[in-house]
């Protein structure tokens, strides 16, 4: 693999400001355009660009297929689970006013911040997640396909398991 | 002016329309079969968007001093989600373009057809070599 | 000139755009391209979201129609190594038919609707107003599309979470065992004369 | 006052697009790769500068200092990425071995260049 | 409005929230489960929870009429509404019974066809798909039914493609293809609504629509949303997609898709038809379900035809649903109460006959390792029982008296027979399709019976895991032949509070 120095060093320069830039947009989703499911993107495309950089692999140990997918059920968790715990405390499912019993607008709030928080842990999760499947696949492949021109017997078509 | 435009992106969103649809079922190869579908989706997107406008209007962000109408909020709400479906629908699409073309060695349509039928000859072969 | 009119002369020389590059789409042949261009499609689309006052939209159009929908599609192309379609653009009967039937269809409902960026329009008056009136007194939040998206509709938001998830999964589930080469190779030995792919 | 502020954000504005549209024509009209992205990142860099430029001229004036910290953000983002990105693509086809193409009729050329 | 009721939690108000949001949590807890049945056992688990849920409701809108519950606490234009009537709790009752009623069959047939690290996604996709399927058929708001119908279908395709099968792949690409389409439609035709109406909740878009009906655009909607459904559940022409993968994904995934994904799709149907066009005058004349009956007569005639000649056991009960499709679709084309009686009965009583039919082929399937019907010789002998159920539950599909299958032909022809001329020709096609599945049914019975088991391989009765939801399926197709009581009468209920006829 040919050594992408000036890419490297920028995208060194650059991922800690998009992950910010992705929280940012997080945040600010109240306030301005934006909100879980941008930021979910944005935050996703910094560990994509990691990956696409510095390789799968490394980007494999730093944040983990095994991770990356409890994340992926945990947003859809937090989410549903806030609209449990409106059912729970008597009000409709998803009335966030129950959240806070003296004022339901901050009950709002406090509401749209978790959940949108929700949004964004899934979003970012099933990116990364679909990426590394793609990208992982693409790394199988080409190692099996040049395994193929060595050996001419197809013991491998039986072959299952996962890539990680 | 404002008079001769009064649909313009009605009649774009009708002719972006038929181009998915017509790329999206004419097109043998899948990859381009998905782009046509994302097109066909896109479109639909921008009747939603053009719907909730009113020219000279502002986006729906509160802020102190507005004395513009505001566009209506409620389209860009559900083309959030459309576009979030839209995502998904071509990741799974992709992923099993993916998978057919490991299966049958070709993402051309008239040529999955050919390896779908030569694979159920060897099926039919196999079972009765083993019978 | 007003800015609405402005807005609506942009609005036009956009879309014009959006055509013409629509139009690239369905003569070009490389993929490659074909992807760059639905890119650019995705982005010129949130042009026009950002200049129809859907900024959120637009942010979003940009992100995924743009971003993660081009980079999935590159993936696939690297994947199925094909850079090109096989049979060149011709004239095909029937879809050219369901394409013309619905844009007529669609062409003749368009008669009755009105017209875009008027304020009196029926889904200006008729729920809308409540969101814009009422979100800074029961949410107090300034973007309404955050309210509605999280809150008045927050049920088609988890639904919209859920759809991604159903996603997520969907690809783990296709993509993540071992890939079978099984059925070409099956074919490479079998049928020698067949190797016509890449 | 107020036109002075709208002629000179005219004239960056209208000489970004102006530049956009040279570097957009080179790259249609060059031989190979490397001539069409070094009319791209004519694009990429002075142009994008003279528009964000022009954008910025008016809330200046007006005082809105966020908005024009916000334009600084992106230009300097922008000219981070897009050398990158040049680069990138003029690497990648380095290494898959495209050539520059020398012998071709450099005449049609250099009118798109001009 | 978003004040909080103090009430306290109540289970029996909050149904129709849980019915849809439980199998929604239940899908990501399934994906962290690893051990070995856990997903199978959390599925079932869910599934039965489900099903209590919509037993409950479908008793509380028969005690005490329509229930409204608003999402989120706010009012029904503005936030999403959840609306049970008589048809929404039946055709939720459906679903959740066949899925529950599935599951255990699921267990074997998923540890053969489905790779083992791969369980607890596909049952995680499972539950999605039923979750998917609730929520299109109990809300109350027309951009939710997009929602939700995404979220099915996504699911489907997924469940579609996880078997070994190669072809199955392609049948999901192509039924994602039609359904992104179909789906695309559906939100071209809401969208039409929207920008006349303004409104997106289905009871005030009714409302709203009377002075706006008389325009193009409402018709265009219309059309739209009548063609994107009808691609949604494969008729006629959009059908190529099926046969394919009924037959070549994992046998429990053709058994839940066959008895549920088409019916769901089919109420949609109903819905925009009756509540939203209903009561409109201009649409008396152009009633696009009308329009759709000749394709629904082309798809029974085409189905059962095509049925006969196949050689593929799975194939074949897939080409009869084609047809079944057809008689579903007929039924509402006929209109009046007894058409749709006919349409919404012909739902209950084909969910239970041809989930029937594909669990015996499942069943053989797991046994034999191979669907060709030549392969089936003497299966009669070796798997009794298998066989026996196939066979009741064949007599169903053709509609023997005694059966649910002859309910719904029943009240078909009764419904065609008001129409005059075409109404008698429309008759006898039903008839002469039903000629057509004798023969197919036939084949089956003629192969199994009186060939001699040529296979040397042993083969053994199902599993009893297999055998019991097989055979309480089959007996319910001769029990709701018999006591038409539940079906027939519920169907008929919620024929007339569609047309907004008084009993």
């Amino acid at each position: 693999m040919i050594e992408h120095l000036v890419p490297r060093i920028l995208a060194k320069l650059l991922i800690p400001f998009i992950l910010l830039f992705g929280l940012y947009v997080q945040f600010h989703g109240d306030f301005g355009p934006g909100g879980g499911f941008q930021a979910g993107v944005i935050f996703a495309a910094g560990i994509i660009l990691y990956a696409l950089i510095y390789g799968l692999d490394r980007a494999r140990r730093v944040i983990t297929p095994g991770l990356v997918a409890f994340l992926v059920a945990l947003g859809l968790l937090i989410y549903a689970g806030v609209g449990v715990a409106t059912l729970l405390l008597g009000a409709e499912f998803l009335n966030y006013g129950a959240l806070d019993s003296h004022d339901p607008v901050h009950g709002q709030h406090l509401g749209i911040l978790i959940i949108e928080f929700g949004v964004g842990t899934t979003v970012a999760a099933v990116m990364i997640t679909i990426f590394y499947q793609f990208a992982g696949r693409l790394q199988i492949t080409r190692e099996l396909e040049s395994d193929e021109t060595d050996d001419e017997d197809g013991e491998e078509e039986e072959m299952t398991g996962s890539p990680q | 002016m404002m008079e001769w435009l009064g649909q313009f992106n009605y009649y774009v969103f009708a002719i972006l329309m038929m181009a998915g649809i017509y790329v999206a079922m004419s097109r043998g190869n899948l990859v381009k079969k998905v782009v046509g579908l994302n097109i066909f989706q896109a479109s639909v997107f921008l009747l939603y968007i053009s719907s909730g406008k009113i020219w000279g209007g502002t986006a729906p962000i509160l802020g102190d001093g507005l004395t513009q109408p505001i566009s209506n909020p409620l389209p860009h709400v559900l083309i959030l989600t459309a576009i979030v479906v839209g995502v998904a629908t071509t990741s799974i699409g992709l992923a099993l373009i993916v998978r057919i073309k490991e299966a049958y060695g070709t993402v051309e349509e008239d040529e999955i057809a050919e390896a779908e039928a030569l694979y159920e000859e060897e099926l039919i072969r196999a079972e009765e070599a083993e019978a | 000139m007003s800015v609405g009119e402005w807005e609506a002369l942009i609005n036009v020389v956009l879309l014009g755009l959006l055509l013409v590059v629509t139009f690239g789409i369905i003569r070009l042949r490389n993929l490659f391209g074909v992807v760059m261009l639905a890119g650019i499609y995705s982005l010129l689309m949130a042009m026009v979201f950002t200049l129809l006052d859907a900024v959120d939209v637009a942010f979003t159009e940009a992100a995924v129609g743009a971003g993660v929908s081009t980079i999935l599609s590159l993936g696939t192309l690297a994947l199925i190594d094909s850079r090109r379609e096989k049979i060149p653009f011709r004239f095909q009967f029937t879809p050219m038919l369901v394409a013309l039937v619905t844009g007529a269809v669609l062409l003749w409902g368009m008669q009755d609707m009105p017209a875009v960026g008027t304020a009196d329009a029926p889904n200006q008056v008729h729920v809308a107003p409540y969101y814009i009136e009422r979100t800074p007194v029961e949410i107090d939040v300034p973007n309404i599309v955050t309210a509605v998206l999280a809150s008045y509709r927050g049920f088609d938001t988890l639904g919209e979470v859920t759809v991604i998830f159903t996603a997520g999964i969907g690809v783990m589930m296709l993509l993540s065992s071992m890939p079978v080469i099984g059925a070409r190779r099956r074919r490479r030995r079998n049928g020698d004369d067949q190797e016509n792919d890449t | 006052m107020m036109d002075w502020t709208v002629i000179a954000s005219g004239v960056l504005v209208i000489s970004g697009a102006l530049l956009t549209i040279v570097g957009a024509y080179g790259t249609l009209r060059l031989p190979d790769i490397y001539t069409r992205l070094h009319a791209a990142s004519i694009t990429d860099t002075l142009a994008t500068f003279l528009v964000l430029a022009g954008l910025a001229v008016p809330s200046l004036v007006a005082g809105e200092w966020l908005i024009a910290i916000k334009l600084l953000f992106v230009l300097i983002f922008l000219w981070f990425t897009s050398p990158i990105a040049s680069y990138s693509i003029g690497h990648a086809a380095f290494f898959a071995a495209q050539k520059p193409k020398l012998d071709h009729d450099l005449t049609d050329a250099e009118g798109g260049t001009a | 409005m978003s004040t909080a009721a103090n009430a306290g939690f109540s289970l029996m108000a909050n149904l129709p929230a849980l019915q849809v949001v439980v199998p929604m949590i239940a899908a990501p807890i399934c994906t962290f489960l690893r051990f070995r049945n856990g997903p199978w056992a959390f599925a079932l688990l869910v599934s039965a929870a489900t099903f209590w849920i919509s037993v409950n409701l479908l008793m509380q809108v028969l005690g005490s009429g329509d229930i409204s519950y608003e999402m989120g606490g706010w009012p029904p234009p503005f936030g999403i509404e959840y609306r049970v009537d008589t048809i929404n709790a039946f055709v939720l009752l459906i679903v959740s019974g066949v899925s529950l009623i599935t599951l255990p069959y699921a267990l074997r047939s998923v540890e053969r066809e489905v790779p083992r690290d791969k369980h607890h996604l596909f049952y995680a996709a499972w539950l999605l798909c039923l979750c998917g399927m609730l929520g299109i058929t109990i809300t109350g708001d027309a951009f939710n039914i997009f929602v939700f119908l995404e979220i099915s279908s996504l699911s489907t395709y997924m469940l579609l493609a996880s078997g070994r099968d190669p072809r199955a792949l392609t049948a999901a690409f192509q039924y994602l293809v039609l359904g992104t389409l179909g789906a695309t439609f559906i939100l071209i035709g809401v969208g039409l609504l929207y920008i006349m109406t303004g409104t997106l909740n289905i009871i005030d878009l009714a409302e709203r629509l009377g002075p706006v009906s008389d325009t193009t655009s409402v018709r265009a909607a219309a059309a739209f949303l009548t063609v994107g459904i009808a691609l949604k559940f494969a008729l006629f022409p959009a059908h190529f997609w099926l046969p394919n993968g009924y037959a070549y994904s994992p046998s429990a995934v053709g058994v839940f898709l066959s008895a549920t994904a088409t019916k769901v799709s089919i109420y949609v149907l109903l819905r925009f038809q009756f509540t939203i066009f209903g009561d409109i005058p201009a649409f008396a004349e152009l009633d696009f379900a009308t329009l759709l009956l000749p394709f629904a007569i082309m798809a029974f005639l085409v189905g059962s035809t095509v049925a006969i000649f196949q050689t593929d056991l799975k194939r074949l009960l897939a080409w009869s649903s084609i047809a079944q499709i057809g008689y579903m679709v007929a039924g509402i084309g006929l209109g009046g109460v007894d058409g749709l009686t006919a349409g919404i009965v012909h739902l209950f009583n084909h969910a239970v006959t041809k989930a029937a039919l594909f669990m015996a082929a499942g069943a053989i399937f797991l046994r034999v390792g191979s669907m060709h019907i030549d392969k089936l010789a003497g299966i009669g002998k070796t798997m009794p029982f298998t066989t026996l159920a196939f066979v009741l539950a064949g007599l169903s599909l053709i509609g023997v008296p005694t059966t649910v299958g002859f309910i719904s032909k029943w009240y078909l022809i009764l419904a065609a027979l008001q129409h005059g001329v075409t109404g008698y020709a429309i008759a006898a096609l039903v008839l002469a399709s039903s000629l057509l599945a004798v023969i197919y049914v036939w084949r089956i019975v003629e192969v199994a019976y009186f060939r001699e088991p040529t296979a040397n391989r042993e083969v053994t009765e199902a599993p009893l895991s297999m055998l019991l939801p097989l055979w309480a399926l089959t007996i319910g197709c001769f029990y709701f032949g018999l006591e038409t009581g539940y079906s027939v009468d519920i169907a008929r209920a919620a024929a007339q509070s569609l047309l907004g006829v008084t009993p």
